[in-house]
C-alpha cells in the first residue's frame, strides 16, 4: 500500500482512483438533483399544458429584465467558476481564490436580487396560500403557476445557497494552498455543483419568465 | 476472544469505536441492528392487525388506531426495513468484500447515511408516539393533503430524510462497483450480487430524489395550500399518484433485485455450480431496473387516468415480467446435475424460488387491464406483494443472513434449530398470505377495519398462519443471538464457497485484506465435473 | 364448513363471467408455471443431492436455445393476456347508448345516489334486471371507489371531476357495495347494497320510493334562479354560447386547441369557466365553485344535456 | 488526472455564446409564433445547457461514463414527463 501519498485515502490505490471515484461520485449525485428538480418540472408541464392561459398571465407578472439580469449573472458566475479551476490547473493559488471570490459575489448578488423580488410578489399578494390575490381570470390555475414559481426558484436559491457555502470552504482551502495542478478534484468537484446550479437556471428562466412575453 | 486474531469487531470497544466507526462492515452492523429493530415494530403492527381481523366487527380497536396501524405498518417496513435492508446490511458487509476494496468509496458517506436513516427513523417514531397517521403508506391527496389530522408532516419528513441515506448508498455502490474493482475482476467475473446491487442503486438514484420532491410538495401542500393536488382550487391529486409511482413501483425493485442476488449466490454455492445462464442474469437484473421505471401507470388503472396510458403502462407491465421469469428459469437450470445439499440458506433459497414464482404469476393478474378492475385494491394485490416482499424479500434477507453470519460474526448458527425455523417461516407464510388471494378475489377491499360476515373463515386462516409466522420470524432472533457467543466457531470458509469474502477470516480484520487479490477466474469456479451438456 | 368458503363472488352482470373467465385462464397459466418450477426444485434437489458419487456438480454454462425459449415463450403467453385484458377492460370502460343512467356523489362516509326521476337512495341502489346503468360520479371530498364485486366493476370517485362506471345486471338478489379506495376513518363503513329487481318490481319501486324532483327539472330551476339565460341566449348580444345541444360536441377553445363537450368540460366550465375559455367569448364568467353544490352541478349537467338542439345553429365558440 | 486545460479564449468563447443564446431567446418570446415560442425557446435552452455541460463541466473530455451518467439522468426525465404526458394527453379521446 502507498500510504505515503499525500491526500491518498487508505482504502483506495492510487490518486487517479481516488479522484475518479470522487468525480463519478459528483456526476451520480448532479443526476439524482435532475430527478428532485424533474418532479417539479413535470408538474410544471403538465399544468402548463393543460392551462397556458393562466400560466401566460402568471408569467407575465414577472420581471423579464430581471429574469435576464439573473441568467446573466449566473453565467459569469459559471465562467469565474470555470477559471477558478483552471487557475488551480496552471497552479496560481491568488488567481483561485480571487475568482472564488467573484463567482460567490455574483451568487450573492443573485440571491440579494432574488429576495427583493420575492419580496416584491409577496407584496403584491402573489404568494400562493389563503391571501393569495389574483386580478385577472382563472385564479386558481394562476396561483399553481406561482406555486411552481416559488416551489422551483426557491429549491433553486436553497442549491445556490449551498453552493456558496461549499465555495467558501473551496475559498479557504485555496488560500491555504491546498489544490494544486495535480490534485485539486475537491474544487472541480464543488465546480460540477455549480455549474449544475447554472444548468436548471437556465431552464427555469424561459420556462418562469418568458412564456407569457408574446401577445 | 483471547487466541482470535485481530478482527474488525475486537480491534476496538468503545462506543466512540462504534459511532464514529468508518469501516464498512461496522456501519453494516449498525444497520443490521436499526433495521431488525424496525422489523419487529413494523411486524407488531401486523399482529395487532391480523387480531382484530378474526372478527368482522372490528371490535379490538378503533377504526382510527386500525387506519394508523396499517398506515405505520407499510409505512415501517417499507422504508425503514424493506429498501435498506438487505443493500445497508448484507451489501454494506460485502460490496467491498466482494470485489476485493478494502471499503466503499466514501467511508464518511456512509456512516452518514446511517445516521440520516435513524434520524428519519427517530421522526417517524415521534410521529408515532404523537399519535401516528392514517394516510396508508401512498400518502394520497387530497385525503393526506386537506383532510387527514393526522402527523402526516412529521412522517412524510421521516420518510423524506431517510431517502437521503437510501442515496447514499446506492451512490457509494455506483462508485465502489464502477472503480475499485480488484485487479482482474472483470464486470462478467462479478459475482451476481453485485450485478444486482449494481441494478439497485441506479433505481435509488434516479428514484428517490422523485418521491422527496413529491413529499416536500404534499408537505407545502397541507402548510400553505399551494393548490398543486388540491382538487378544491383547481389541482389533480392525481398528478400526485403519477410522482408517487414513479418512485414507489420502482421501490418494489429496490426490495426485491438485492434479494435476487442473494438467491443466485445461495444456489451456486449449495448446487456447487456456476449459475446457469450467468449473463443472462445479469442482464436481467438491468433490464429489470429499466424498464422497471416504464411501468408506474398499473397502479393507476383505476385512478382516473387515461385509458391509452392505462394500455400503455399494461403492455409494459408485461414486459418487466419477463426478465424475472428468465431469472426463476435460469436458478431451476442451476440445479439441474447439482450437488445440492440443503442447508438452511438453501432452504430459504428454494423457498423464495416457490413464493416468489407465485408472487410474480399473480402479478400478471393485475397488469392485465380488464381484471384488474376487478382485483384492483383489493385483498388480491395484498397477499400478491407480500408474497414478493415478505415471501420473496424477507425469505432472501434470512437466506442471506444464515448464508453470511459465520462470515460477519464468525460463529455458526443451530444447523438444526435454523432448518426447522425456516419450514415453520414457508408454511405459516403460506397460510398468511394464499387465502387473502381467495378473498380479494371475493371482493374484500383493502384497509377494511370491519368486513362482511362471508369473509371471516378466510380471514381467520389468515390470522392462524401469521401467528405461526411470526412464531417462525422469532426463532431465528433468539437462536442468531445465542450463536453470538455460543455457536460453533466458523472457519474462514465454512460453506466451502467462491467469492472473494470467503477469502478473508471470519470475521474479517479492519483492512479486509492485506493484499488486494487479484482475480484470475469466473465467479462461482466450484470444479464441476465436465460433462456432456444436455439440453 | 365449505359453505363458509366460497371462491367466486356471485356473479351478476353481463361481463362478470368474462372476468372470470381471464382470471381461470390465468389461474390455469401460474398453475402450470408454479408447478412446473416446483417440480423442477424439488425433483433436481431429491435426484441430484449431495451423496457419494455425486461430491461435485456437472459443468453446465447455460443454453442460448433454453435462454430463448424462456425469454419468447413467456413473453408471447403474456401478450395474449395483454390482449385479451385490453377488450376487456375497454368493455368494461364504454358504456352502451340508452342507459340508465345514475348519479353518484360520495363522500366521507356515505354513497348518494340519485335516480333519472328523482328518487334519491343513500348506501342503496335499485336497478332493473336486463337494463345497462350508467353511473356519472363525483365526490365532495376525497377519493372514493365505487365497486361491487358482484358485477366484477370498479372506478375511482374524484372530487372534482366526474368519472363513470356501468353494468348490466343479468341476476336479480342483493349484491355488495364497498368503496375501495381509502377514504378516511370510517372507509370501512362506506358500504352498501345494489338490489337488482325484475323490471315490473323496480317499476313499483320507483313509484313507492320518495320522489324528489328530477335532476333535469331541478337543474332548470337552478338554471333560472341562476339567471344563467342572461348571458347564455341567441342573439347578437348574447355574452356566453347557447348550451342547448352543445353536449358531446366539439369546439374550439380560445387557445386554438379543440375539446369535446363533455361532463367533465361543462363542469370545469362552471367552476373555473375561464381555465379553458371557449374561443370567441370574452373571460367574463363568474366562477361558480363553492357557490353550487356538487349535487347542484349535476342537475344543471343534466338539465343542459336535457335541452333539444335547436334547429338553426346557433354561434357557438366555432368563432363569430 | 490534472485534466484538459481549456485555453482562457476557450472559455470566453463560450461564455460570449451564452450570453448571445440568452439575448436571443429574450428576443424570440416577444414575437408571436405559436407554438413554435416553446419550440424555440426550449431549443436555445438545450443548447446553453449542452455548452455549459460539454465546456464548463469539461464532459467533452471525461470519461465514458460520465457521459453515460450525464445522458441517463435527461433520459429518466423524459421518461417520467413523457409517460405523465401520455396520461394527461390522451383523457379526452375516449
Amino acid at each position: 500500500m502507498q500510504a505515503d501519498v499525500p491526500g491518498l485515502a487508505h482504502h483506495f490505490e492510487d490518486l487517479e482512483q481516488q479522484h475518479e471515484a470522487g468525480r463519478l461520485g459528483m456526476w451520480a449525485f448532479l443526476v439524482t438533483e435532475v430527478m428532485f428538480f424533474g418532479g417539479l418540472f413535470t408538474g410544471f408541464t403538465i399544468y402548463w399544458n393543460a392551462y397556458p392561459d393562466a400560466f401566460r398571465a402568471g408569467s407575465h407578472h414577472l420581471d423579464v429584465r430581471l429574469g435576464t439580469l439573473y441568467t446573466a449573472v449566473l453565467i459569469g458566475s459559471s465562467l469565474t467558476m470555470a477559471l477558478a479551476i483552471r487557475a488551480a490547473q496552471v497552479g496560481r493559488r491568488r488567481a483561485q481564490v480571487g475568482w472564488l471570490v467573484t463567482t460567490m459575489l455574483l451568487g450573492t448578488t443573485f440571491l440579494v436580487v432574488k429576495g427583493f423580488e420575492y419580496q416584491h410578489k409577496w407584496a403584491d399578494g402573489l404568494l400562493p396560500g389563503p391571501g393569495f390575490a389574483w386580478e385577472g381570470p382563472d385564479a386558481p390555475h394562476a396561483r399553481i403557476f406561482f406555486s411552481f414559481y416559488f416551489a422551483m426558484t426557491g429549491l433553486h436559491a436553497l442549491h445556490m445557497l449551498i453552493g456558496i457555502g461549499v465555495l467558501l470552504t473551496m475559498c479557504v482551502k485555496a488560500a491555504r494552498g491546498a489544490f494544486t495542478p495535480s490534485h485539486h478534484a475537491g474544487l472541480e468537484i464543488s465546480g460540477l455543483y455549480w455549474h449544475f446550479v447554472d444548468v436548471v437556471w437556465i431552464f427555469l428562466f424561459p420556462l418562469l419568465y418568458l412564456i407569457g412575453r408574446h401577445g | 476472544m483471547t487466541n482470535t486474531p485481530e478482527n474488525y469487531i475486537n480491534t476496538d470497544f468503545g462506543w466512540k469505536s462504534w459511532l464514529l466507526t468508518l469501516d464498512h462492515k461496522r456501519i453494516a452492523i449498525l444497520y443490521l441492528l436499526s433495521i431488525s429493530f424496525f422489523f419487529f415494530v413494523g411486524g407488531f403492527f401486523a399482529v395487532l392487525m391480523r387480531i382484530e381481523l378474526l372478527t368482522p366487527q372490528g371490535d379490538l380497536v378503533q377504526a382510527e388506531t386500525y387506519n394508523k396501524l396499517f398506515t405505520m405498518h407499510g409505512l415501517v417496513l417499507i422504508f425503514f426495513f424493506l429498501i435498506p435492508g438487505i443493500p445497508a446490511v448484507l451489501g454494506n458487509f460485502l460490496v467491498p468484500m466482494m470485489i476485493g476494496a478494502r471499503d466503499l468509496a466514501f467511508p464518511r458517506l456512509n456512516l452518514l447515511s446511517w445516521y440520516i436513516f435513524v434520524t428519519g427513523g427517530l421522526f417517524t417514531l415521534y410521529a408515532v408516539a404523537a399519535g401516528g397517521v392514517d394516510t396508508g403508506w401512498t400518502f394520497y391527496t387530497p385525503y393526506s393533503s386537506t383532510y387527514s389530522n393526522t402527523h402526516v408532516i412529521a412522517v412524510g419528513l421521516g420518510a423524506f430524510i431517510t431517502g437521503f441515506s437510501s442515496i447514499l448508498t446506492g451512490l457509494n455502490f455506483l462508485v465502489t462497483i464502477h472503480t475499485m474493482r480488484a485487479p482482474g475482476l472483470s464486470w462478467f467475473r462479478l459475482p451476481l450480487f453485485i450485478w444486482a446491487q449494481y441494478a439497485t442503486s441506479l433505481i435509488m438514484l434516479l428514484g428517490t430524489p422523485v418521491i422527496a420532491i413529491t413529499i416536500l410538495l404534499l408537505a407545502l401542500e397541507r402548510l400553505f395550500r399551494i393548490g398543486i393536488f388540491d382538487p378544491s382550487i383547481g389541482g389533480d391529486p392525481v398528478l400526485f399518484q403519477h410522482l408517487f409511482w414513479f418512485y414507489s413501483h420502482p421501490a418494489v425493485y429496490i426490495m426485491i433485485l438485492p434479494a435476487m442476488g442473494i438467491i443466485s449466490e445461495i444456489i451456486a454455492c449449495f448446487a456447487r455450480k456456476r449459475v446457469f445462464g450467468y449473463r443472462f442474469v445479469a442482464f436481467s437484473s438491468l433490464a429489470i431496473a429499466i424498464l422497471g421505471f416504464f411501468v408506474w401507470g398499473h397502479h393507476m388503472f383505476l385512478s382516473g387516468q387515461s385509458v391509452y396510458a392505462g394500455l400503455v403502462f399494461s403492455i409494459l407491465s408485461f414486459l418487466v415480467a419477463i426478465p424475472s421469469a428468465v431469472k426463476v428459469f435460469n436458478w431451476t437450470a442451476t440445479l439441474y446435475k447439482g450437488s445440492i445439499s440443503l442447508t438452511t440458506p438453501m432452504l430459504y433459497a428454494l423457498g423464495f424460488l416457490g413464493l416468489f414464482t407465485i408472487g410474480g404469476l399473480t402479478g400478471l393478474f393485475l397488469a392485465s387491464l380488464g381484471l384488474d378492475v376487478h382485483v384492483h385494491d383489493t385483498y388480491f394485490v395484498v397477499a400478491h406483494f407480500h408474497y414478493i416482499m415478505v415471501g420473496g424479500v424477507v425469505m432472501a434477507y434470512l437466506g442471506g443472513i444464515h448464508f453470511w453470519w459465520p462470515k460477519i460474526f464468525g460463529r455458526m448458527y443451530p444447523e438444526f434449530v435454523a432448518r426447522f425455523a425456516a419450514i415453520v417461516v414457508f408454511i405459516g407464510f403460506n397460510l398468511t398470505f394464499f387465502p387473502q388471494f381467495l378473498l380479494g378475489y371475493l371482493g374484500m377491499p383493502r384497509r377494511y377495519h370491519a368486513y362482511v360476515e362471508e369473509f371471516q373463515v378466510l380471514n381467520v386462516m389468515s390470522s392462524a398462519g401469521a401467528s405461526i409466522l411470526g412464531f417462525g420470524y422469532l426463532l431465528p432472533m433468539i437462536y442468531l443471538v445465542w450463536s453470538l457467543r455460543s455457536g460453533k466457531r466458523a472457519g474462514a470458509n465454512p460453506w466451502d464457497a467462491k467469492g472473494l469474502e470467503w477469502q478473508t477470516p471470519s470475521p474479517p480484520p479492519t483492512t479486509n485484506f492485506a493484499v488486494t487479490p487479484v482475480v484470475t477466474e469466473e465467479a462461482y469456479a466450484y470444479g464441476e465435473e465436465e460433462a456432456a451438456v444436455a439440453g | 364448513m365449505w359453505e363458509d368458503l366460497p371462491l367466486f363472488p356471485e356473479s351478476a352482470s353481463s361481463l362478470s363471467g368474462e372476468v372470470d373467465a381471464l382470471y381461470v385462464f390465468l389461474i390455469a397459466v401460474s398453475a402450470f408455471f408454479a408447478l412446473l418450477i416446483c417440480a423442477l426444485v424439488v425433483g433436481f434437489t431429491f435426484k441430484y443431492r449431495r451423496r457419494p458419487g455425486n461430491e461435485r456438480a456437472s459443468r453446465i454454462e447455460g443454453s442460448l436455445a433454453l435462454e430463448l425459449a424462456w425469454t419468447l415463450i413467456p413473453l408471447a403467453i403474456t401478450m395474449v393476456i395483454f390482449v385479451w385484458g385490453a377488450r376487456l377492460y375497454f368493455a368494461l370502460s364504454l358504456a352502451p347508448e340508452d342507459c340508465l343512467e345514475i348519479q353518484v356523489i360520495g363522500k366521507q362516509w356515505m354513497w348518494k345516489l340519485q335516480h333519472p326521476q328523482g328518487q334519491r337512495e343513500i348506501n342503496e341502489l335499485h336497478i332493473p334486471l336486463g337494463r345497462p346503468v350508467r353511473l356519472t360520479m363525483t365526490s365532495e371530498d376525497v377519493i372514493h371507489s365505487f365497486f361491487v364485486p358482484a358485477f366484477r366493476t370498479k372506478m375511482d370517485v374524484l372530487p372534482n371531476r366526474y368519472s363513470s362506471v356501468w353494468f348490466e345486471p343479468t341476476r336479480t338478489g342483493r349484491y355488495h357495495l364497498f368503496c375501495a379506495e381509502y377514504c378516511g376513518t370510517k372507509h370501512s363503513e362506506m358500504i352498501g347494497t345494489v338490489h337488482v329487481l325484475e323490471p315490473h318490481e323496480y317499476e313499483r319501486w320507483l313509484r313507492g320510493a320518495v320522489a324528489g324532483e328530477a335532476p333535469a327539472e331541478a337543474g332548470r330551476r337552478l338554471y333560472e334562479a341562476q339567471r344563467c339565460d342572461t348571458c347564455h341566449f341567441a342573439g347578437p348580444e348574447a355574452r356566453g354560447p347557447v348550451l342547448a345541444g352543445l353536449f358531446g360536441r366539439r369546439v374550439q377553445l380560445a387557445d386554438g386547441s379543440t375539446v369535446v363537450v363533455d361532463e367533465n368540460h361543462l363542469r370545469e366550465s362552471i367552476v373555473a369557466p375561464n381555465a379553458r375559455l371557449t374561443a370567441g367569448w370574452q373571460a367574463i364568467m363568474p366562477t361558480y365553485a363553492g357557490l353550487l353544490r356538487e349535487e347542484e352541478i349535476l342537475q344543471l349537467l343534466a338539465y343542459i344535456k336535457s335541452l333539444p338542439a335547436p334547429e338553426v345553429e346557433p354561434r357557438n365558440g366555432d368563432g363569430r | 488526472m490534472s485534466g484538459h486545460l481549456v485555453p482562457l479564449k476557450g472559455y470566453l468563447g463560450i461564455f460570449l455564446a451564452l450570453m448571445a443564446l440568452t439575448a436571443v431567446t429574450v428576443y424570440v418570446a416577444f414575437l408571436d409564433l405559436g407554438p413554435m415560442n416553446t419550440v424555440a425557446a426550449m431549443t436555445i435552452a438545450a443548447v446553453k445547457a449542452v455548452l455549459v455541460v460539454l465546456y464548463f463541466m469539461h464532459v467533452r473530455w471525461s470519461s465514458r461514463l460520465v457521459w453515460i451518467f450525464a445522458a441517463a439522468g435527461v433520459f429518466w426525465l423524459m421518461i417520467m414527463i413523457g409517460l405523465t404526458m401520455a396520461d394527461y394527453g390522451t383523457r379526452d379521446w375516449l
